[in-house]
């Protein structure tokens, strides 16, 4: 039962992901090099010759075997250079510096608001399990689920932007810079996102409230003469602390994918639209830094719900 | 404590010699002593009850019987051979012959298989018989058990817990075993259904000529059906005898408390009041006391007791106790005991 | 080409000005006025901001802002006209001078003179960096034959070289620029002479260009500057058009053209172009080595049906490389593929063509490419050709036909034209080239009518030339043109003096913002 | 001892008390099953004086838990209403609002049950939850509630409580479970503790360490204590009267020691004999024919026969 210091835990969990971000970078960059196209050709340009192909494939060292270009890469990173983009010339540091607030902020508005409005359907859903409420909760959390995020943002754009025109229909602004503008900027991508969240949380959380509300300690608690309120909102809730924070990294990782979906149709700069420019034009250290920076997101996510789902229930070891 | 029956008996069907069963904490940060130098037999046909309560390492004993577990230390042999030391086939074949039954028949049991397929498992993956000679074999231990004909075709969730029990029992007949582990098979169990069942081990062993180790929590279960009994106390045994002897005329102060604690249906008349409830917890299997284990607990503990560990000593015949004081009268259990309703 | 994006395959253009309609209110009648930021959304990040190095034909858009090229063109007939280069002469066949306007700077101060001229034309047929080599490869030697003056010694007589002038190859970059930067390329730092000076350039998210004060042609431009914005899903592009957040966005496909006009506050431009849509094939082999199925392939297809139903009427059909404004066009080899199914089949039955053989055809998987599959699989269909495309994005797809891989017997993708129409034709219908995806041979009249077609500056000579050229291309059947796609340009009212163009590559000369 | 009313009870109880604590009379409780409604219990009637132990005693299914859970009304979701008044201190809490009766569970009427793993909160310490009974009832500030909790955890004999007030329920030992659970039920001081089978998971030791401090704790403060049971001799280690349940229905109320000496009711008879105790090891248990609730297996009397003693 002895518990871990915090700090040795992290410390071993970031050398346990060394591998997997290895793997990860490796595989993306294996599978770049094994689906057909080729950075060389776009590189030469529409006038393109096969001599001026394999000039520029020596030139940028495109000939050389996949494993000697992967290793030249992971040389760079290991120094903290992720290199920079074979098209553009730009640094892939400074790209994805640009492009990762973009994103995170539409996944923290989105998981804000996924949480805000699940959360309440779901404590509300358990209350009375297949009452109208509950009916009718589930039915909306189906809707959430089934509604493909860039549909719905392509309604709240036309709502929202362009009849209303409350909201901004396309772009990022910069949170340093203008901070409200820059949420109102992230807000509609932000709810398309967050609906399947919402639709989520919502289903996840009646769903273990239930189970909770019937276990024996609940019995206990309203033999202590505790309002159905009280028990919810603060035993129950905190025993769903772990399915919560289990859901919310699962989320988390959700949403950080259906970026790459709802940043094209708001024109959003951000990592999912990097990556998907990357890998339509087989850029691959564009395409690298952004896998790898999704790897050590998603790891750190992990991490720290492991840590806070050890601090909300006891009974788990660290 | 000195291993004094290093011999086999003659008529032990099995005889344990400095059993030692340890475990690894979760974190491996830590060994728990579950099973901690432990000697019997166990006699041919006869109950041997061992009691004890949770964390005594009662279970353990139970699983290692049957080699569900591996020793750490120590020999357990099955009429005088190690079945360690059989070859693969020649241990699944004899394993046969020691079986075991857990407390939960529901777990037992897959709930997607009729009772008669439960039953006919075990003869079919030890390939006896035709199909034919199989299920007439399997319906036989039904019967055996006390159930009609026409429950081979039900499925578990229609049956009682009772019911499942002896299904479970006829599953673990039909490899016609010489031995039989019941470890808890009645704690969960009603108490009216509780006497049927162990009316049914008692008929079984009658007629099959069966021995038994049981496993239970539950003096007045192991008092009823076994012939000796023996009383555990973290990892270690404390007290062995026949079961006459030990309800009566207990040695260990650990087996009086035991005997005292159990609530009895008498009258306020007939109660007498000097009832010993031990205090305190059991110390953790990872860091027990020195000396004797019981000594953080007992009433009578002397200095010694921290510095010694008990001899396992046959104090009268057939009769084993681990305390330095058994003999002293001062605290000898006779009146302490109670009277027998 | 049809290399690098999905945008591209879906906009690049030229041609002469046919028709441009402009839906709504007719331009407002108000004198052009400076001031103000131009907002244009972009389907594509660049490939790079050095016209040298960079390869991908979305560029121009950006590249045509910040430098000025030697020679340019008339918007509606892609004519020649003096741009850095206020006049040239061929006096002779292998000679051509050019004279440099005086005055002109770089953004950075530095003067265009002819040995800047001679720096960038020399880095642009041999650097190695450089994708512009094969442009110039009839250039034999750049001299500077004044302080304002360049000759040109060529190897074999080009007359298509004031053309390739006007396009990335006489794009001006200043030469201190380039000296200064590492690698000699100014991909991040652009310095040109036009009409814009480079600001910045976020990858993927926005480029800006300020006005150059200095700029040589009178009163221009009229706004401060240039912002596009990188929006490569065009619906979301000319969604921020009809939200206000842009103020233009070009190369929009057909089928946005509806609903965009929904927008009030938008107006649509269009107009002819170069670019064509067309199924490449690989003569070098089966099925397509027999000409007989070529041309069956060419008279089976319906382009007027064509035209309606994939390109929402926003397009001319395509009987040949060049649409019917462009000054080469050939109205009777246009009279060589009529639709007629029945002629089809008899040609393959010549060929001795198994009716209903699966052909395997290349095709791109985004829903506009898909579109057009389904409307020539069943106009094939009716001609007994059994067309199956099996698709991949433009990368994949493309680099599998034109590349060592030689997949497919042919590919549905397009072509987007080149100032020059000489280049059309040896980039496709030489041998070697990479754009003739099995590298066969073709007749030596063809290779021969190509290079006259360079051979002489007379228009006339150029155009009969061109007409053996189209004749031969086409009676080979070669290629399977389709249709030349409309350029489509949506802008906000307030957007004045947008004139599409031939090339289909937006320049943004006289536009200026109303209020 | 059927209907009859309190004052005719008087010679039985261990006290005089004016009026019993506690009267229940024609108790039923029924529910909704997938085979419709199922009358769970029917006609109970019982009393309790203050400070009085009694036990309910009955095999699984006999109707003693959802007794005890019916007088403060926690019955399960598929519950279907409810028949006769249960009377605590003169308020029928059958017809009590719920508001009503969050204020006098946990306060005046208590209760624990059987396993005390699964009925302590695993994610909130046991401090915690011993603090919040005497919180949700009273307005008192966090040092009271934790001195309060540290006194109450070392009443009900805890080793140095100010250590295991910090500590989470898996952190403790089943029969250390038990103990914060009665503390946590007693620290409002309530006049009626129920116990729903609270030793029936724990060994044998802490079983007899559990049974004395309920006792204990019952004399000291005058908490009335009923005690529901399978097990007569828990009952009769511990309380002075002994109601016997059976398909739903009280067959018997006596004094343990009548209860145990002459056993009117066949069943209480046949439940005494059938425990297989440390002496008759040789012979056979008598066996209780039929084990379901519907099957009547009271040889001479009906299932539904009336308790065999009045008063």
């Amino acid at each position: 039962m002895a518990r871990r210091s915090p700090v040795k835990v992290i410390g071993s969990r970031l050398v346990q992901a060394l591998p997997m971000i290895l793997l990860a970078t490796f595989m993306v960059f294996a599978l770049l090099k094994l689906v057909p196209g080729d950075i060389a050709v776009t590189l030469a340009g529409d006038n393109a010759t096969d001599a001026r192909i394999t000039e520029i494939r020596q030139l940028y060292g495109l000939d050389r075997p996949s494993l000697v270009q992967y290793g030249a890469w992971l040389g760079h990173v290991v120094q903290g250079d992720l290199s920079q983009s074979l098209l553009t010339g730009e640094k892939v540091a400074d790209s994805i510096g640009r492009a990762f607030p973009n994103t995170l902020l539409i996944v923290v508005i989105a998981l804000v608001l996924a949480l805000v409005t699940g959360i309440p359907m779901g404590v509300m859903a358990a209350i009375k399990p297949n009452g109208w409420i509950d009916k009718l909760i589930s039915m909306i959390a189906s809707l959430g689920v089934a509604v493909p995020g860039f549909w719905l943002a392509m309604i709240l754009v036309a709502e929202f932007s362009l009849k209303l025109n409350w909201l901004p229909a396309t772009g990022a602004k910069s949170f340093s810079a203008s901070p409200i503008d820059a949420v109102r900027h992230a807000l509609l991508p932000g709810i398309a996102i967050a609906a399947y969240g919402m639709a989520e949380v919502a289903r996840q959380l009646r769903g273990a409230l239930l189970e909770v509300l019937s276990s024996q300690y609940v019995r206990t608690l309203h033999a202590k003469g505790l309002s159905m309120s009280r028990i919810l909102w603060q035993h129950g809730l905190k025993n769903v602390g772990v399915n919560l924070l289990t859901i919310i990294s699962l989320l988390v990782n959700r949403m950080l994918a259906a970026t790459v979906v709802i940043e094209a149709v708001f024109a959003i700069p951000g990592l999912g639209s990097l990556i998907v420019r990357g890998a339509i034009q087989r850029d691959f250290p564009i395409v690298q830094g952004v896998v790898f920076t999704m790897v050590v997101v998603v790891i750190a996510v992990n991490l720290i719900t492991d840590l806070l789902c050890a601090a909300v229930d006891p009974r788990i070891e660290q | 404590m000195t291993v004094a029956t290093s011999e086999p008996r003659r008529d032990a069907i099995v005889s344990v010699r400095d059993l030692q069963v340890r475990f690894q904490t979760s974190d491996r940060r830590a060994t728990v002593k579950a099973v901690d130098g432990v000697n019997f037999d166990v006699r041919r046909g006869e109950t041997f009850g061992i009691i004890g309560e949770s964390g005594s390492g009662k279970t353990t004993i139970g699983r290692a019987l049957v080699f569900l577990l591996k020793p750490s230390a120590g020999a357990i042999l099955h009429d005088g051979i190690d079945p360690l030391a059989l070859s693969r086939g020649q241990f699944q074949h004899h394993r046969r012959d020691y079986q075991i039954i857990f407390q939960d028949p529901n777990a037992a049991l897959n709930p997607r298989m009729t009772i008669l397929a439960s039953v006919l498992e075990p003869l079919e993956l030890a390939r006896i018989g035709d199909r034919a000679a199989r299920e007439r074999q399997a319906r036989e231990a039904l019967e055996r058990v006390g159930l009609p004909q026409e429950f081979g075709e039900r499925y578990p969730h229609q049956l009682s817990g009772g019911q499942k029990q002896r299904v479970v029992i006829a599953r673990a007949l039909t490899l016609k075993p010489k031995l039989i582990v019941c470890d808890e098979v009645v704690a969960a169990l009603d108490m009216s259904i509780r006497g049927d069942v162990l009316n049914l081990f008692a008929d079984l062993q009658r007629d099959l000529g069966l021995t038994y180790v049981f496993i239970t929590h539950d003096l007045a279960v192991v008092s009823h059906i076994s012939e000796r009994v023996a009383v555990m106390y973290l990892g270690q045994f404390v007290e062995l005898g026949p079961t006459e002897e030990v309800a009566e005329r207990p040695l260990h102060p650990y087996t009086i408390a035991l005997l005292s604690a159990e609530p009895r249906p008498l009258p306020s008349s007939m109660r007498q009041e000097s009832r010993i409830v031990l205090q305190g917890e059991v110390p953790s299997p990872i860091d027990p006391p020195s000396g004797c284990r019981f000594r953080t607990r007992c009433p009578h503990a002397q200095p010694l007791c921290a510095e010694r560990v008990p001899e396992w000593r046959e104090l009268e015949p057939d009769h084993w106790v681990a305390c330095h004081f058994a003999d002293r009268p001062n605290f000898s259990s006779h009146e302490s005991a109670g009277e027998m309703p | 080409m049809t290399m690098t994006t999905r945008r591209e395959a879906i906009a690049l253009i030229s041609g002469a000005l046919a028709s441009t309609t402009i839906s709504g209110r007719a331009f407002a009648q108000a004198a052009p006025k400076k001031g103000g930021t131009l907002r244009i959304s972009a389907p594509a990040n660049p490939s790079s901001l050095d016209p040298a190095t960079g390869g991908a034909g979305s560029d121009h858009a950006f590249l045509f802002t910040m430098y000025d090229t030697l020679v340019e063109w008339e918007f509606e007939t892609l004519k020649p006209k003096p741009g850095l280069a206020e006049s040239w002469k061929f006096t002779d066949p292998n000679t051509l001078v050019l004279n440099i306007r005086s005055g002109v700077t770089f953004h950075d101060g530095t003067p265009l003179d002819a040995e800047a001229v001679k720096f960038n034309l020399d880095r642009n047929r041999s650097d190695a960096k450089s994708n512009i080599k094969a442009d110039l490869l009839s250039v034999d030697a750049v001299e500077v034959t004044g302080a304002q003056q360049v000759t040109l010694k060529l190897k074999t007589p080009d007359t298509a070289l004031p053309g390739i002038l006007s396009d990335r190859a006489g794009m001006m970059v200043s030469p201190t620029a380039l000296k200064a930067v590492d690698g000699g390329v100014v991909t991040r730092k652009p310095v040109g002479a036009g009409a814009y000076a480079f600001v910045s350039w976020a990858d993927g998210e926005k480029i800006v260009v300020k006005r150059n004060e200095k700029y040589w042609k009178p009163n221009r431009p009229y706004p401060d500057g240039i912002e596009f914005s990188i929006i490569p899903e065009l619906t979301t592009g000319a969604r921020s058009v009809s939200a206000g957040q842009n103020d233009l966005i070009y190369q929009l496909p057909p089928r946005q053209k509806a609903i965009i006009e929904r927008a009030s506050s938008v107006k649509v431009v269009h107009g002819p172009t170069l670019y064509v849509f067309q199924i490449f094939l690989n003569w070098s082999r089966p099925p397509f080595d027999n000409v007989k199925v070529r041309q069956a392939l060419n008279f089976a297809i319906d382009r007027e049906a064509f035209v309606k139903g994939a390109l929402a009427g926003l397009a001319e059909p395509a009987y040949m490389n060049l649409p019917k404004s462009h000054w080469a066009y050939d109205a009777e080899v246009a009279k060589l593929y009529p639709y007629d199914p029945d002629k089809a089949r008899k040609l393959l039955a010549e060929a001795g063509f198994k009716e209903g053989t699966p052909i395997e055809i290349g095709g791109y998987t985004d829903q506009d490419s898909v579109q057009r599959e389904e409307i020539l699989i069943e106009q094939l269909r009716k001609a007994g050709i059994n067309v199956k495309f099996s698709n991949g994005t433009v990368a994949e797809a493309s680099a599998a036909f034109f590349g060592a891989e030689k997949k497919g017997a042919g590919l549905l993708s397009a072509w987007t034209g080149r100032p020059d129409p000489s280049l059309t034709y040896s980039l496709m219908f030489t041998k070697d080239a990479y754009y003739n995806g099995g590298r066969a041979g073709v007749p030596p009249e063809l290779e021969a009518a190509i290079k006259e077609s360079r051979a002489s500056e007379d228009i006339e000579v150029r155009r009969k030339a061109f007409s053996t050229v189209q004749r031969l291309v086409m009676e080979n059947a070669f290629v399977v043109p389709l249709a030349f796609q409309f350029e489509l340009v949506a802008m906000n009212k307030k957007v004045q003096g947008y004139r599409p163009n031939l090339l289909g590559k937006p320049k943004y000369d006289d536009v200026w913002l109303e209020g | 001892m059927g209907a009859g009313p309190p004052a005719q009870r008087k010679a039985e109880g261990a006290r005089d008390d004016a009026r019993p604590l506690l009267s229940v009379r024609g108790l039923g409780v029924r529910f909704k099953t997938a085979q419709g409604i199922w009358q769970a219990t029917r006609r109970i009637d019982f009393d309790v004086a203050p400070g009085e132990r009694i036990g309910i005693v009955g095999e699984s299914g006999c109707g003693k838990t959802i007794t005890g859970l019916s007088i403060l009304r926690l019955l399960p979701g598929n519950f279907a209403g409810l028949d006769g008044r249960i009377l605590f201190d003169g308020t029928d809490l059958a017809s009590c609002s719920a508001r009503q009766m969050r204020a006098i569970r946990g306060k005046r009427i208590a209760m624990i049950f059987q396993e005390p793993m699964s009925a302590l909160d695993p994610v909130f310490t046991v401090g915690h939850q011993i603090a919040e009974t005497l919180r949700v009832h009273s307005d008192v500030s966090y040092e009271e509630a934790r001195a309060k909790t540290l006194e109450m955890l070392r009443r009900v004999g805890i080793a140095s409580p100010e250590r295991r007030i910090d500590d989470y329920p898996h952190q403790l030992s089943g029969g250390m479970r038990q103990r914060v659970m009665i503390a946590a039920s007693l620290i409002c001081g309530p006049e009626l503790l129920i116990a729903d089978e609270p030793t029936t998971a724990l060994d044998v030791t802490v079983q007899a360490q559990i049974l004395e401090l309920l006792r204990d704790i019952s004399e000291t403060s005058k908490t009335a204590l009923m005690l529901i049971t399978h097990d007569l001799g828990v009952v009769a280690e511990t309380c002075t009267r002994m109601i016997t349940m059976y398909a739903g229905e009280v067959i018997e109320d006596a004094t343990v020691d009548e209860a145990l000496v002459r056993p009117l009711h066949p069943y209480t008879s046949g439940l005494l004999r059938s425990l297989p105790h440390l002496s008759p090891r040789h012979g056979r248990l008598p066996s209780i024919p039929g084990r379901c609730r519907r099957l009547p297996r009271c040889r001479p009397a009906a299932a539904s026969a009336p308790a065999a003693r009045t008063q």
